[in-house]
């Protein structure tokens, strides 16, 4: 049976504990509706004359649609209506169109290619789901089938069949420049070069099923005051709107969203797909009308999260620690973006993971196969990366002869360290996280891994930005024309150098557009702010030897405190939450290339993210 | 299409209705009788979200061909119930958290309820047993276990 | 769209469409089909009440189990108290209050464990037509079978001679990498006769035949089964599908059969 | 047959938000005639607790007791634009809008009460218990309702607020790939202990135990349902999902939960946790989202420990037994690599 303890004692410098409903367990607003079967999910919103929207998915991985013959469709039973690609007033778009990332590249319904198995080329509404099953069935598609290609590398290879047109290469084109996102901090081959070790491995992430009980789907119906009202599982109410006015070219105004009770999304439900059809099958036949998908649609046409490939390369000193690390990455994204290429960007952003290492490279790809697209799931753009980096710690300990929980003390990420997207990290906690597990698991580290602190130790030099290596490998179309290598720097005619110690200004909140939005810090819980970072020259040192005296150790022993207990009332000291500062924030860092983006937009939605669009 | 009239016992009270061919008992409770309570999951019998009681026995509705409960007595978590005085099970699972996003629920209470009508003091095994065919995504099933386990008035890792 | 006929007798039921429609007997496999739009030929044809055919009852030395028991049935009778383990193996309890007997019979792979322990009894087969045929040759021809399954006629194994294991990866209730059954007759310490069935090792229930032809005459330890195990697969080629690959399912089915042999019954 | 026991770690830290920030939420917060609040969003609860977390939010700023807040989501027509409840944005994003939406309504409550009381409204406190009273004056008081009252249907006054938290967008260099992805980090570590067949290749995990840092518990069951939860679904990504078990190669992709699979109640894994809490500066009241995170660090745990066990390297997930099996063969046999 499992356990729950909180650590109050910890960090407790940093927190006021005395609020009056933060910390308290209570009760789920929703749970009385959900205990009685009320709570109202988009499907338990009853409509007279609903009817039923099913897809005709393609069977073949890859194929050009040379016809489509729905004549025996039309005369089944029940059925009212057959849609096509033709119905789809803009019939192209890209989800993070939204926020003006990516081109617009996959259609809502297919009529010239369709570029992995399920991919709708027809809609049927007719009275009952039954219905428009039976005519799905009978709708006939004449395919001349393509070669395909599986393989994310095999992908990349000059000769594979092209998957998705408006990326030719079969790879998403970051900042019109490179078919991949790097990353380069410091110089890797020099980290590589001064290693006693290096330690190499490769991970393979499966693909995976978001799996929430209730399956996506949406009812869309007439208003009476000639808008669609769009009762929706969807996880992103306004994205979804957005994306229908887009693929529907209608005004917003006469989209009317209702959800907010799912039954579970895990990333899942973003897509916003049903939306869009089942408002467009409202339009066609001014009834109500359901998309819903059946369970196997959910498995096997919604998109999963991908898998991923990553090799990762460290240089590591014998005492363990990690000089230089190298990521490659592959990212399957199927036969179109959907929200891969922003995952990637996450995932660069989170890359070498928890720990503070002189000289990182990445290179990351987001690659198009003949498989179903790949979208969000919890742990978005770094569960992969992390199973890769966790799993090459395990392998890096057992080379050097440290305990796994001690090398990853030693290498730790602290406040005041620099992170390789070169920005200061700060509110760490992973050296506390490694220590209580360690405590409460009887895996015992060493006096010294004990005595560690986030607190202590980082800044100083670890604050600087070292001298780094640059290269321009892999610019968009090069990889079509020859095969070239993918790992960070491999294949660099030449390569440049960005100056040290050169760092943009971090972004903050903006701040609260009027000051009686600005909340009183004393009320917010946190006490005085983090101690700053300590002196150069207290890095941590290498491990000592388990038999090494214990000492006073920053993390105790456990002390179980059964919380929620309300803490003793103390004296509010000066806390500094964001609201405290009505400053406008600094203006936002521009590197000198900008970041390109040039999404085709015939009808793009106008309300979300306007402040990126230029 | 055929229409065939269906009388049942719904929660204790009598409930005539058309089904129309082919349909299922989970599509005749949430569409033509307007119980919404019991959910749709799979529609494969492979969830257990829309669990109900038939004739005393957990069934699956999705899998139950509608006319085929003619004369008998079914219940949903729509009639748990009593008026304004919930049941033990669903004073359990909310004072447990055992629900998160409350999709599964309704099948969950339905296939505990079945358990504790027979067995008012079930082992922790039987009641895993007894959730074994119903999915639940969010909680990882121990605060279930637990729910159930208070429900029948037995110690959880909680209070035990 | 669907039809559905309903009759009296299951004679009538055999005969409706001729025998083109799809009986329903508890709905587990037949509903799915018909939510999901894949029925072949679109029309249900059910019993007004299968009553009658739910029976479970000793016969002499044989007991008989209506083709209409449910599992749930299966274990709520004490005739069959030895095939308890098997019943509880197949779905959830809500499954199991549905799921029949006889339908179990027909459950394509990975489905029909039920069906494996009756293959291992020996079990014969009451037909609509009235006639009487081995569980083992209506696998062989099922799909092309138009016939219905009246009811199931077994002997009562003596003592332990009869195991069941299934092995899933979801835990308590899962659908089959494997699921074998064994029944172990002995004299004097010997086995003689045995029978050995695997589930989810070919497209439908099958015999292990060189294992139970390995086991005559030996005696049930480590040293007389040595010639069944590694005999476990031969003439199987088990098909590769979500669960597992055939080559899994081969390289593991001597050490379930062991466990099963050596051990006893099914895992808890 | 041996079963071999296997202990593995690892730890991560997970971003919190949208990585490079420009996903705006929106919260609008008013009050009844008689004082109790309604909080209006477009959020989506997914069953992770957004209703029930703003809720408490919007209660402890405007202060007054978590049973006269309700919070409505999500109808466009009535609740202001929300990105969306992804990347673990629900709880930073939407409850930092939900407390300037909370401040202004305290804001305007307070002045209504000063006017009632004649006093200046910075010299008024809550009491979290529904009354509104003159710091170190305790005599002098007011109750939110007749303040509402007041308000309403005397001064003319509305008891409302808005609020929006955004992190403006940031770019990222093509070359370098300097960015600035998010403003904090949640954190966890964890120790599975499993056991491995050396015949079959199953894997079943035993224990769990793990620290998870959460910046604060804003609601310690909700977090709990978070964590054991998340586990849980880590276990699974580790030992049992996939859409494509032969990828990529496309076959026998499973369509149902029979041949998708995940652990069942008969699994469930005993999980000690310690929750942390540092409160992230710009954090609602310092907490983080835990829903995403906590799953992440269960995967590589779990094939750590499985190569403590038996020696195999389980680099491809889900570890099936079959690769288990596989790597036990292609190594001769169990090679357990020592107790921890």
């Amino acid at each position: 049976m499992s356990s729950v303890e909180f650590r109050k004692d910890l960090f407790a410098d940093e927190r006021d504990d005395n609020l009056q409903e933060i910390g308290k367990p209570t009760r789920r607003q929703d749970i009385l509706g959900h205990v009685t079967g009320r709570s109202p999910y988009y499907d338990d919103h009853l409509f007279d004359g609903l009817l039923h929207m099913r897809c005709v998915r393609s069977p073949h991985h890859h194929a050009r649609i040379r016809s489509i013959d729905t004549s025996q469709a039309e005369r089944m039973p029940g059925v009212v209506r057959v849609v096509l690609a033709r119905d789809v007033p803009n019939n192209l778009n890209t989800l993070l169109s939204l926020i003006n990332f990516g081109k617009d590249e996959e259609k809502l319904i297919q009529d010239t290619k369709v570029a992995y198995v399920g991919e709708p080329v027809a809609a049927i509404i007719a009275e009952t789901e039954g219905q428009a099953r039976d005519a799905c069935a009978a709708v006939r598609v004449d395919y001349e089938v393509l070669p395909h290609v599986l393989d994310p590398e095999a992908s990349l290879k000059p000769d594979a069949p092209v998957v998705n047109e408006i990326y030719p290469n079969n790879t998403f084109d970051y900042h019109d420049l490179y078919d991949h996102q790097k990353l380069r901090f410091g110089d890797v081959e020099k980290g590589f070069s001064e290693a006693d070790h290096i330690v190499e491995g490769e991970y393979q992430m499966s693909p995976i099923e978001q799996a929430p009980i209730e399956t996506c789907g949406a009812i869309a119906a007439p208003e009476t005051n000639d808008r669609f009202v769009c009762y929706t599982s969807t996880q992103a109410l306004f994205f979804s709107l957005g994306t229908t006015a887009k693929l529907l070219n209608m005004a917003s105004s006469r989209l009317h969203f209702v959800g907010g009770t799912v039954g579970g999304g895990f990333g899942g439900k973003v897509d916003s797909i049903v939306e869009p059809l089942s408002v467009l099958g409202a339009v066609l036949t001014g009834r109500p009308v359901k998309f819903m998908w059946d369970r196997a649609e959910e498995m096997q046409v919604g998109a999963p999260r991908g898998a991923e490939r990553w090799r990762i390369k460290d240089g590591v000193a014998r005492d363990g620690r990690i000089l230089a690390r190298t990521f490659t990455g592959f990212f399957d994204a199927g036969a179109y973006t959907r929200l891969s290429s922003y995952a990637i960007i996450k995932c660069t952003g989170h890359i070498p993971g928890p720990y503070s290492i002189p000289n990182v490279a990445s290179n990351v790809y987001c690659v198009f196969t003949n498989r179903t697209p790949a979208t969000a799931m919890r742990g978005f753009g770094i569960t992969g990366v992390d199973f890769a980096i966790e799993c090459h710690m395990d392998k890096v300990a057992e080379t050097v002869g440290l305990n796994p929980i001690e090398l990853r003390i030693l290498n730790a990420y602290r406040d005041g360290d620099m992170k390789p997207h070169r920005r200061l990290a700060k509110n760490t906690a992973l050296i506390e996280c490694c220590q209580v597990a360690s405590q409460k698991s009887g895996w015992a580290i060493s006096a010294d891994a004990a005595r560690q602190s986030s607190l202590t130790g980082g800044g100083g030099s670890r604050a600087d930005i070292p001298e780094s290596i640059t290269d321009s490998v892999g610019r968009i179309g090069e990889r079509r024309r020859t095969d070239i290598p993918t790992e960070p720097g491999m294949g660099a005619a030449s390569r440049g150098r960005v100056a040290a110690g050169t760092q943009g200004i971090p972004i903050v909140a903006a701040a609260p557009q009027d000051e009686d939005m600005i909340t009183d810090p004393a009320r917010m819980g946190f006490r005085h702010a983090p101690v700053a970072p300590s002196q150069p020259g207290a890095t941590p040192s290498s491990p000592v030897p388990p038999s090494a005296a214990p000492s006073a150790a920053p993390v105790p022993p456990q002390q179980n405190a059964p919380a929620p207990q309300p803490a003793p009332p103390q004296q509010p000291a000066a806390p500094q939450p964001p609201q405290a500062t009505p400053d406008p924030a600094p203006a936002p860092y521009k590197p000198e290339q900008p970041f390109s983006r040039g999404v085709k937009r015939p009808g793009v939605s106008r309300f979300l993210s306007g402040s990126r669009r230029r | 299409m055929t229409k065939k009239p269906v009388q049942f016992q719904l929660n204790g009270s009598p409930v005539a209705v058309f089904s129309d061919e082919g349909q299922n008992l989970l599509d005749l409770l949430r569409r033509g009788v307007g119980d919404l309570s019991p959910k749709y999951g799979c529609g494969q019998g492979t969830c257990g979200s829309c669990t109900v009681i038939i004739d005393g026995e957990p069934r699956l509705s999705c899998l139950t061909l509608a006319e085929t409960v003619e004369g008998q007595h079914v219940e949903t978590t729509n009639g748990l119930a009593n008026g304004p005085d919930l049941h033990a099970l669903q004073e359990a699972f909310m004072e447990n958290f055992a629900a998160q996003c409350g999709y599964c629920t309704p099948g969950m209470l339905m296939a505990a309820k079945a358990l504790l009508d027979r067995t008012p003091r079930p082992s922790r095994a039987e009641i895993v047993e007894a959730i074994s065919g119903n999915i639940c995504r969010c909680t990882g099933y121990e605060p279930i276990i637990d729910a159930i386990l208070a429900a029948s008035g037995q110690p959880t890792r909680r209070t035990g | 769209m669907v039809t559905v006929t309903t009759v009296d007798t299951l004679q009538e039921a055999a005969a409706s469409s001729a025998g083109e429609a799809v009986f329903l007997g508890g709905g587990t496999l037949v509903m799915r089909s018909v939510n999901y739009g894949e029925l072949t030929v679109p029309q249900i044809v059910r019993l007004r009440s299968a009553t009658a055919l739910r029976d479970i009852r000793a016969d002499g030395t044989r007991i008989n189990i209506g083709a209409a028991a449910t599992m749930g049935d299966v274990l709520r009778s004490s005739e069959v108290s030895f095939l308890h383990p098997v019943a509880r193996q197949v779905g959830g309890p809500a499954i199991r209050n549905m799921a029949t007997v006889g339908g179990n019979i027909f459950a394509p792979h990975p489905y029909g464990d039920f069906a494996v322990a009756l293959l291992a009894l020996d079990a014969r087969l009451r037909m609509s037509d009235g006639s009487e045929t081995d569980l083992e040759s209506l696998l062989a021809a099922r799909d092309s079978e138009r016939r219905l399954v009246e009811s199931v006629s077994i002997v009562r194994p003596a003592g332990d001679d009869f195991r069941f294991r299934k092995v899933s990866r979801v835990k308590p209730k899962g659908v089959s990498v494997m699921s074998l059954a064994a029944w172990l007759p002995r004299s004097a310490g010997r086995i003689s006769g045995a029978r050995i069935a695997f589930g989810a090792m070919a497209p439908t229930p099958v015999r292990a035949r060189a294992a139970e032809a390995a086991l005559e005459g030996a005696t049930l330890d480590e040293n007389g089964i040595a010639g069944a195990l590694s005999a476990a697969t031969q003439g199987l080629s088990p098909p590769d599908d979500g669960l597992a690959s055939g080559w899994y399912r081969s390289q593991v089915a001597p050490v379930h059969l062991k466990r099963l042999l050596l051990g006893g019954g099914s895992r808890p | 047959m041996a079963i071999h026991k296997g202990r593995g770690f690892a730890c991560i830290n997970y971003p919190i938000g949208m990585n490079l920030g420009g996903d705006p939420s929106q919260a609008l917060v008013h009050s009844t005639p008689d004082g109790k609040f309604m909080v209006s969003l477009s959020s989506i609860d997914l069953g992770q607790g957004m209703k029930s977390v703003t809720r408490q939010i919007a209660a402890e700023t405007l202060g007054v007791p978590v049973s006269d807040v309700y919070v409505d989501t999500a109808d466009s027509d009535t609740g202001p634009h929300c990105m969306g409840s992804f990347a673990s944005r629900g709880t930073h994003r939407v409850g930092n809008a939900v407390i300037r939406a909370a401040t202004e309504a305290r804001k305007a409550l307070l002045e209504a009460a000063a006017e009632e009381l004649e006093v200046n409204a910075t010299d008024l406190e809550t009491d979290g218990q529904g009354n509104i009273q003159v710091k170190g004056a305790p005599g002098r008081t007011i109750t939110v309702a007749d303040t509402a009252i007041a308000a309403q249907f005397k001064q003319g006054r509305t008891l409302s607020g808005r609020g929006i938290f955004l992190i403006p967008p940031s770019d990222v260099d093509p070359d370098t790939g300097e960015m600035t992805p998010v403003s904090c980090f949640a954190h966890a570590a964890l120790v599975v202990d499993l056991e491995v067949d050396d015949e079959t290749g199953e894997v079943s995990v035993t224990e769990i135990n793990s620290a998870y840092e959460v910046g604060r518990a804003l609601n310690p069951r909700l977090v709990e349902q978070q964590l054991i939860g998340g586990a849980w679904m880590g276990v699974s990504h580790a030992l049992y999902e996939t859409t494509e078990p032969y990828y990529p190669d496309r076959s026998h992709g499973p369509v149902d939960f029979n041949t998708y699979l995940m652990p069942g109640p008969g699994e469930v894994v005993n999980h000690n946790i310690a929750v942390l809490e540092r409160p992230a500066e710009d954090a609602p009241f310092g907490g983080k989202g835990p829903g995403e995170m906590c799953a992440n660090p269960v995967l590589p745990a779990i094939a750590n420990a499985v190569y403590n066990a038996v020696g195999v390297r389980c680099d491809t997930l889900p570890i099936t037994p079959e690769k288990v099996l596989r790597g036990i063969l292609a190594n001769g046999g169990a090679r357990p690599q020592g107790a921890r």
